[in-house]
């Protein structure tokens, strides 16, 4: 087990290490030139290659990114170069925010998700099954922007039941969540309803029903720790989604996180700011698989980590 | 409605698969969606009242706000004063396009790599796929939009783009499957025969993962059709005037209270492709994929 | 618990079924059950009437798709909805009609009136769950004990069932534990209610030949001790003859045959049962003779097995799997899966390998054709295998085939039957166009199908007809040996026959040479010139026929004939076995060094291998 | 009357604010925050382009322009208490030119003695300044500057005290601690800053708020709803184009929007040095095909058609020039002069936020009018000035989102690195590769001509060299925008000070809150 997730730790490492080259090289090869935009339109020539050397940019590619690595493994994301903050700053501002409302969007998820798959499984061929799958159809086919745009022009411009976007109290988080969470608890509806319905017509389930438990018994005492798996298997995956999706509903509702902050930077190019959001998502998504990972032999002890 | 082990039996001796697409409704509703944006993509030019890029004087106020659906303007005009409807049809096959061609690349390469990695063991598998956990860490959107701020966005870079960021999730898919494959027995059998890996890989394992492959290409032509408009959305997409769904939205977003229409017609658009594809795939899963199989 | 009962030997006289003093628990009367399909309802179980005595064992046997399970499920209310459902009939139970009982009370009657056990121990318990959870879950299933009392009850029935460590095995989950024990964790949970009748479906299929006998022993055991009717489905009637005091023979959803176990043994009135039982391989039916049931000329090919040399020549095969862990993915372990056998194949010799399940036998023949890495030294026809790459060994795959445990995962469900058999020949570039067409169809025919079948897909045959499918593969390059894997273990007794007798016929054609794999000593009597026994990767006894059957030598070789159900109601039943025991694990440390062990010659190439020390 | 002090304000904005440090920030987001938050020796008169002194009580300018004293006030202090002195204007300056600092204002005092050896680091300090005394202060120019006291305006000569600097080093900018009317009392980053007054200020009576809260990250249009819900009082981001008309119809905020000139233009540059731009008649005959009311009508009129590179409010404006009329006949016909009757393919630049994308294509169907296929780039502003920078890359670019504002008002600021030579190398500004060896003699003939009393003159040779540069038409002008805004009912002041030149969105110093009067 210890063995296991230092092995992981390590793989997560590598893998932070390749993505920041990646990264590294893309930001590289984008024309825009970082100098030019610190310096701002009425420098002179000589103030721009100054900032230049001064940054490191005249460098060769391999020493622009040897040095970039060398602090990185002090801990150090380096400065904005638009915003003369330490990234690391910046990052640890904003994350609040999105955890926040990362948070939100699970709990959506799971409510929703997770209720709809199990009413759907146990009612399965119904007209309520076939209600709420189409339903989560929707929730996986309808572009967050769009969600977004609507549930805020309904709910909030027209009734006037949410604030229009903004941050601080948890009816800012509603409309918010929802818009992230909408696309997850499609999938999971689904997911949990062919897991379940998969389940439902294992052996062991019957041999449960044969001792004689009742419905309900049988449901959350032996399927359920079955059916949840797959969607145990999700967490990283979907925190690849909601990676993803904060850059675009933090846009529409105007929400402080790390998205918006990614979606700036990039705007501008302040390359520090792109590397260190890239980093800390890639980390994200690799802890979010890693901690799947470590959950599933809580729940299925088949499972053993080597 | 019911189903029955015989019946899944039988319906791999039944291969047409379009017959038993047409019994679901809901695919049935998605099948009818995507022939109808597939034909006013390819008969735009005939079916359009008006010119898509042609910003009509008269097509805005005196003010300068664009018309709401009227008699003349089906679907009311844009902020330029072009026809919206116009302008709809003509971004389907911008939708289209991007779906067939950049989802059909990120396929190709991620079949390929999937089935190479699950079937080869060893470094090959371990490069490979380390490769893909990488792309898998990496998140998508916002990979997709730095490559697309590096190359100047046009339709084809943004295919392109998307197909380098979609390829990752069918690779896993097809490894996952591959490797299992890999380890039935009729691939031992086929070893046992003399086979050579070139056969083993394209006559025996490919075929049977045809049905996933294809599973996954109609549910990836929804997500492909989703991140276009998404990276459209954020203006980096398909270069303007060229109208896509997306960057239709992109370009009236915050016209939402105004003018509610530009943004809300083109975004029903994309939902209605989008879920089209998903029913469609997904009906495709259950009738395909044996693992699925009896599930409703 | 009553430690008297275990040392007893336990001991119970045949008996008929015309016991007039047997009352009858459970009544069975037309019962239908319908399945849907796509041509419309069909009946699996068609308007079938039993009864079942109190204290008595009711055995339905049948083969395959005759509605055996779909009788079980439909008394306990559990056929599989909405595919099934019951169209008619009943079956009264204490007054009660089992049949029409709505789901609430039904309950009542699930667990504590009648318990039930599924054919597969594997998936029977639930995974994630432990064995104590599920076992209190089924005592306490209708609320009546809890907490402590609850403990104490899960504990007593483990020691019913005979599970060595029961305090142990409580906090253990299913996978830990073998496929015996997980059978009776199963058995415990069916009487954790104190149920009075046992519904047993295949309750030792897909166990080991050595399990089996424990598990029927225990099951005679625990009706015995608390008077419970038992109502057993096989297919085996090896293990009908074991357990039944009444019979009942299904076919095609309906009674063939019902009697007293004696009565359909000895004087079957119908044609169906009589075949079913000619059928059955008898275990010591061969007793006296060398050579194969149906081989012609048999002292002819031994001999000249005896001074050719020999087709396959095995030295010292070992495999061993590597299990990795740690930070680096390191080898940490081992599964010594084969460890150091030697033995060779004659030419038109068979070779049978047997053994428990896990025991290295499928890797034995693996390692012949190479398709795992393996140290020591094969001889294939005079050509050493060692180290040879996948090009290089083509030409060696020409002279050994391979017939795989599954027929059906072993066939590409992709392609077209004639596709499949013609394989080979396309990749040895052995045939084209109409020549290949041909010698297709003549394969199928040697094997006994017919040439139309060619377009057909795998899935489109039955059991039996798959694995002709792969024999005539195999036969298609005229290969010298042939490794049969497990090739009739999955099949009905009627079928296997029918594909016995095919592997016999063709080696009489053609002389060739099988190295037969199997697990079942009654069909390895009868095909085999030699057997070999193995035991945890090794080989303890080897020899002729003759030697192993009739003067084995090795304990272990002793205990495995010895499990053997014989389907003959007359022979006295066997001792119940005590404490249950798991095979040791062939799970090895990396530094481990397996005993050493010593052959003993007894002369005539029968051959004895004990543990040294 | 006398206004009443007291009373907050709330202030959105879309960005994230970057920096307070006056030495670095440079957008007009930060612009005014830090004019509030520093002064410097010079100001201007609220609500107008009228330099006057702020902590310099008086200056003097020696005849030949080179050398400028200025006495300071007394009592100015700093946030932290301790008293201003000229050493901290030297300081501030000094530490501008320092290339460590990596200030964008830098190249502004590139006329104080000593810029060059300081700006390359090879000098501590700038040998021109001197403090006589700690209320006098002496600047010694290279050469004449007319436009000095323009820069000494500017945020880059704002005084920052010694010790705060170096006690937060570079994350100054994240604790600004000035002389302001204000001081910044909480930043919550990537959501809200506020703003107290600052009770020492030494302008008695000024500012007229107690408190300023700037939240950031809200769009336009919320900013907008959120006002029309009583939330906000000043969207900082102007009347998005989405809600102008809407308000602009609605009786209860069409009297609270506040329309005013900006020192701005916006223009499509056209590459001299790519064919067929390096013909004048192609580059007349684009200027020629724009619809500039059209385009207006698209920006929902808020904006006048321009003709020349100047703005109307700019000192020098050529008000009777006409320039070139829409008039595609014409230009169809210069096309055809130049051997272009088919006209040709090319490529328009364009930053890709609204409404940019909009006027690039209204202008792509106006060159098309005339046969000239334009292919639009939109793309992120950072890459289309990098484009722009390039010699071979961007043949035409619309300069919208990115375009000229002026940092003062005086027309020398429309040339140098836009239209001069200076600008035309590579990293450059001059998108339009445009280098008139002529034109920028003049420019320095113009600039050194200090005098006061000269300065019509002066604007007149300004309004010369910009007609010149019209006749070889390397820009095609197309407008100027017009400001926009909009205020809560509950808060007062001249209406001048919204729309104010330098302080955009708004005079924070002088508005005041209605409900405490
Ligand atoms: N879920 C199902 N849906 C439809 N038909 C089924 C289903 N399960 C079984 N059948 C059919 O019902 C018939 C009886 O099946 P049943 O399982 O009772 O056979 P069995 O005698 O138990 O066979 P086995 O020995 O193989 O277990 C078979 O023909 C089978 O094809
Ligand atoms: N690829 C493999 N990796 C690791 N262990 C393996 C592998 N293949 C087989 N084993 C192990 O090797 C041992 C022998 O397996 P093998 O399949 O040869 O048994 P068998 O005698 O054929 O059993 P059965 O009768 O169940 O087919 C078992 O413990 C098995 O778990
Ligand atoms: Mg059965
Ligand atoms: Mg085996």
């Amino acid at each position: 087990m210890a063995a296991y997730i230092i092995r992981r730790l390590i793989q997560t490492a590598l893998i932070l290490l390749g993505i920041s080259f990646v990264t590294f090289i893309l930001l590289y090869l984008v024309p825009a030139d970082p100098a030019r935009q610190i310096a701002g339109r009425s420098a002179t020539a000589e103030t721009v290659e100054n900032i230049r050397e001064q940054l490191g940019l005249n460098l060769p590619f391999y020493e622009q990114y040897l040095r970039y690595l060398a602090s990185l493994l002090q801990g150090d994301f380096g400065r904005s170069y638009l915003q003369k903050t330490e990234v690391s700053t910046l990052i640890a501002a904003r994350l609040p925010a999105s955890l926040l409302l990362m948070a939100g969007a699970i709990a959506c998820e799971l409510a929703f998700g997770l209720a709809m798959g199990i009413v759907a499984a146990l009612r399965r061929g119904s007209h309520t099954d076939n209600a709420l799958m189409i339903t989560s159809f929707i929730g996986v086919s309808a572009p967050q922007f769009v969600i977004g745009i609507l549930l805020l022009y309904v709910f909030a411009v027209k009734l006037g039941w949410f604030p229009i976007g903004g941050y601080g109290t948890f009816v800012h988080l509603v409309l918010p969540s929802v818009t992230l969470g909408f696309l997850g608890a499609g999938w999971y509806s689904r997911m949990m309803r062919s897991s379940l319905i998969d389940v439902l017509r294992q052996d062991y389930v019957r041999t449960a029903r044969a001792t004689g438990l009742s419905r309900a018994k049988v449901l959350f005492r032996h399927a359920m720790p079955n059916a949840i798996l797959p969607i145990v298997a999700m967490i990283g995956i979907d925190i690849g989604l909601f990676m993803s999706g904060i850059v675009v509903v933090e846009s529409v509702f105007g929400w402080p996180g790390i998205g918006q902050l990614a979606w700036q930077a990039i705007q501008r190019v302040d390359i520090p700011i792109i590397m260190g959001v890239t980093l800390v998502s890639a980390c994200a998504i690799v802890l979010g698989n890693l901690l799947a990972d470590l959950v599933t032999p809580l729940i299925d002890p088949r499972i053993k980590l080597r | 409605m019911s189903r029955t082990v015989a019946e899944t039996r039988a319906s791999a001796a039944n291969p047409s698969v379009i017959a038993r697409l047409l019994r679901r409704p809901l695919a049935l509703a998605g099948l009818i969606v995507i022939c109808v944006t597939v034909l006013a993509a390819v008969f735009a030019p005939w079916l359009v009242p008006f010119d898509p890029y042609e910003q009509f004087f008269e097509g805005l106020t005196i003010e300068g706000a664009p018309l709401p659906p009227n008699a003349q303007f089906w679907f009311g005009t844009d902020l330029v004063g072009r026809d919206l409807f116009s302008r709809l049809v003509y971004g389907a096959r911008t939708s289209l396009v991007i779906g067939v061609v950049a989802n059909g690349i990120a396929v190709i390469i991620g079949s390929l790599i999937g089935i190479t990695a699950g079937y080869f063991r060893g470094w090959t598998d371990t490069v490979l796929m380390r490769f893909t956990d990488l792309m898998m860490a990496f998140p998508a959107l916002l990979l997709a939009i730095v490559l697309a701020a590096i190359f100047t966005p046009s339709l084809w870079i943004v295919a392109m783009v998307i197909a380098m960021v979609n390829w990752v999730q069918i690779a896993r898919v097809v490894y996952t499957e591959a490797r299992s494959l890999s380890e039935r027995d009729f691939v031992m059998a086929e070893r046992a025969m003399g086979a050579g890996a070139g056969r083993i890989l394209f006559r025996h394992i490919l075929p049977h993962l045809l049905s996933t492959i294809i599973v996954w290409a109609t549910l990836g032509i929804a997500t492909t059709v989703l991140l276009e408009a998404t990276l459209s959305f954020l203006g980096i997409g398909v270069q303007p005037p060229t109208p896509s769904w997306g960057n239709i939205i992109f370009e009236n977003q915050t016209y939402f209270t105004s003018a509610p229409w530009l943004v809300f017609i083109p975004g029903a658009a994309i939902l209605a492709l989008a879920l089209a594809f998903n029913l469609v795939g997904d009906a495709l899963r259950d009738i395909l994929d044996p693992t699925q199989q009896g599930r409703h | 618990m009553n430690q008297s009962h275990q040392k007893e030997p336990w001991k119970r006289e045949t008996n008929g079924g015309a016991d007039a003093t047997a009352t009858t628990s459970l009544a069975v009367n037309d019962l239908s059950v319908q399945v849907a399909t796509p041509d419309g309802p069909k009946l699996v179980v068609d308007r079938l009437s039993f009864d079942l005595p109190e204290g008595r064992t009711l055995c339905i046997a049948g083969e395959s798709g005759s509605g055996k399970s779909m009788t079980a499920l439909a008394l306990m209310q559990l056929l599989p909805r909405p595919m099934a459902r019951i169209a008619g009939g009943s079956a009264m139970l204490d007054g009660e009609d089992l049949l029409t009982l709505p789901e609430s009370r039904m309950r009542q009657v699930r667990g504590r009136k009648i318990g039930m056990i599924f054919q597969e121990p594997m998936t029977s318990l639930n995974p994630v769950l432990s064995i104590g959870t599920q076992l209190k879950g089924a005592i306490t299933a209708h609320g009546e004990l809890a907490g402590r009392a609850a403990g104490a009850r899960a504990l007593e029935l483990l020691d019913q069932v005979q599970i060595p460590e029961p305090r142990r095995r409580l906090e253990q989950y299913p996978h830990e534990l073998s496929g015996g024990m997980r059978q009776r964790i199963v058995i415990a949970m069916a009487l954790a209610q104190h149920s009075k009748i046992l519904i047993a479906d295949e309750p030792t299929t897909a166990l080991d030949v050595t399990v089996q006998a424990q598990i029927l022993a225990l099951i005679r055991k625990l009706q015995v001790d608390h008077g419970i009717a038992v109502m057993m489905i096989t297919h085996d009637m090896g293990v009908v003859a074991e357990m039944a005091d009444q019979v009942l023979v299904m076919k095609h959803g309906r009674r063939v045959e019902h009697g007293s176990s004696a009565e359909v043994f000895d004087n079957p009135r119908e044609d169906y049962t009589r075949k079913l039982l000619a059928a059955v391989p008898r275990l010591g039916e061969m007793t006296g003779t060398d050579a194969p049931k149906r081989a012609k000329g048999a002292e002819a090919a031994q001999a000249k097995a005896a001074d050719e040399a020999p087709m396959v020549e095995v030295r010292d095969l070992t495999v061993r799997f590597d299990i990795r862990g740690g930070i680096l993915q390191r080898p940490v372990s081992r599964v010594h899966a084969v460890e150091g056998i030697s033995f060779t194949v004659g030419r038109g010799e068979t070779l049978s390998l047997v053994g428990e399940s896990g025991c290295g036998k499928s890797t034995t023949g693996k390692a012949l054709l190479n398709l795992i890495p393996w140290q020591g030294d094969v001889k294939v026809n005079g050509r050493s295998t060692r180290g040879l790459g996948a090009k290089a060994m083509r030409p060696v795959l020409r002279d050994v085939q391979m017939i795989f445990q599954d027929p059906y995962a072993s066939l590409d469900a992709r392609m077209r039957v004639g596709d499949i058999v013609a394989e080979p020949l396309v990749i040895h570039g052995l045939a084209q166009g109409s020549e290949l067409n041909e010698r297709v169809a003549y394969l199928l025919e040697r094997v006994g199908l017919s040439p139309d079948q060619m377009r057909r897909y795998p899935h489109e045959f039955s059991g039996g007809q798959r694995q002709r499918i792969c024999i005539a593969r195999a036969l298609s390059l005229s290969p010298k040996l042939i490794v049969a894997d497990e090739s009739v273990a999955a099949l009905d007794v009627s079928i296997q026959a029918q594909v016995l007798d095919l592997l016999q016929d063709i080696q009489d054609e053609t002389g060739i040479s099988y190295l037969f794999i199997s697990h079942d000593m009654a069909v390895v009597e009868q095909i085999s010139h030699r057997v070999a026994v193995m035991y945890m990767g090794r080989f303890v006894e080897m020899g002729s026929r003759r030697h192993i059957f009739e003067n084995p030598q090795h304990s272990y070789t002793k205990k495995l004939i010895e499990a053997v159900p014989v389907a003959d109601p007359h022979r006295p039943r066997r001792d119940f076995v005590a404490k249950a025991e798991d095979l040791p694990s062939p799970v090895h440390p990396l530094d481990y060094v397996p005993p050493q062990t010593r052959v003993r010659d007894l002369g005539g190439r029968h051959l004895v291998w004990e543990v040294e020390g | 009357e006398e206004i009443k002090q007291g009373g907050s304000m709330t202030v959105t904005y879309k960005d994230d604010v970057s920096t307070l440090d006056p030495a670095i920030g440079y957008d007009w987001q930060n612009w005014s925050m830090i004019k509030s938050l520093f002064d410097g020796l010079m100001d201007y008169q609220p609500g107008t382009t009228e330099l006057r002194p702020e902590i310099a009580e008086s200056y003097e300018i020696s005849e030949d322009g080179t050398v400028f004293t200025f006495k300071l006030r007394d009592g100015v202090k700093f946030h932290n208490g301790r008293a201003l002195t000229a050493e901290d204007v030297k300081y501030s300056i000094e530490r501008t030119v320092n290339p460590e600092t990596q200030s964008p204002g830098a190249g502004f005092f590139g006329s104080i003695k000593g810029f060059e050896e300081a700006s390359s680091g090879d000098a501590d300090g700038l040998s021109g300044i001197t403090v006589v005394d700690p209320h006098t202060i002496r600047f010694e120019l290279s050469r004449p500057d007319a436009t000095f006291l323009h820069v000494l305006a500017l945020n880059f000569a704002h005084v920052v005290p010694k010790e705060e600097v170096e006690k937060y080093g570079a994350d100054f900018g994240k604790h600004p601690v000035g002389s302001g009317a204000f001081k910044l009392s909480e930043w919550t980053l990537g959501q809200r800053l506020v703003f107290e007054r600052f009770e020492d200020y030494w302008n008695a009576g000024v500012p007229k708020l107690d408190q300023i809260v700037f939240e950031v990250g809200q769009e336009p249009v919320v900013a907008l709803l959120r006002l029309q819900n009583g939330e906000v009082d000043v969207p900082g981001d102007g009347i998005p184009p989405a809600k102008f008309i809407e308000v602009k119809n609605d009786p209860e905020f069409k009297d609270l929007i506040i329309q005013g000139g900006q020192l701005h233009t916006g223009y499509v540059t056209m590459n001299v040095t790519i064919a067929p731009f390096d013909k004048v008649e192609v580059r007349q005959a684009v200027n020629m095909a724009i619809n500039k009311d059209r385009i207006l009508r698209i920006i929902n009129g808020r904006a006048v058609a321009a003709n020349q590179p100047l703005p109307p409010s700019m000192p020098g404006y050529a008000a009777d020039y006409k320039g070139y009329g829409h008039d595609p006949e014409a230009a169809r016909k210069l096309l055809a002069d130049a051997g272009l009757a088919d006209g040709f393919d090319t490529e328009l630049y364009v930053a890709n936020t609204d409404p940019q994308p909009r006027i690039a294509q209204a202008i792509q169907q106006d060159l098309k009018a005339i046969g000239i296929n334009a292919a639009i780039k939109s793309l992120a502003q950072a890459n289309v000035i990098a484009a722009g920078g390039e010699k071979d890359q961007a043949p035409m670019i619309w300069s919208g989102g990115m375009a000229w504002i002026a940092d003062f008002p005086d027309p020398s600021n429309f040339y140098g690195p836009i239209l001069g030579c200076a600008g035309a190398v590579p990293g450059g500004w001059n998108w339009a590769w445009y280098c008139n060896a002529d034109l920028d003699a003049k420019a320095a003939e113009a600039d050194s001509m200090v005098d006061p009393d000269k300065a019509g003159e002066r604007e007149a040779m300004w309004r010369d060299i910009y007609l010149k540069v019209m006749e070889d038409a390397p820009w095609a002008p197309v407008f100027n925008e017009e400001r926009f805004t909009i205020r809560s009912g509950r808060i007062g002041g001249d209406d001048r000070l919204f729309v104010d030149p330098v302080h955009i969105p708004v005079h924070y110093d002088e508005v005041y809150a209605k409900d405490v009067q």
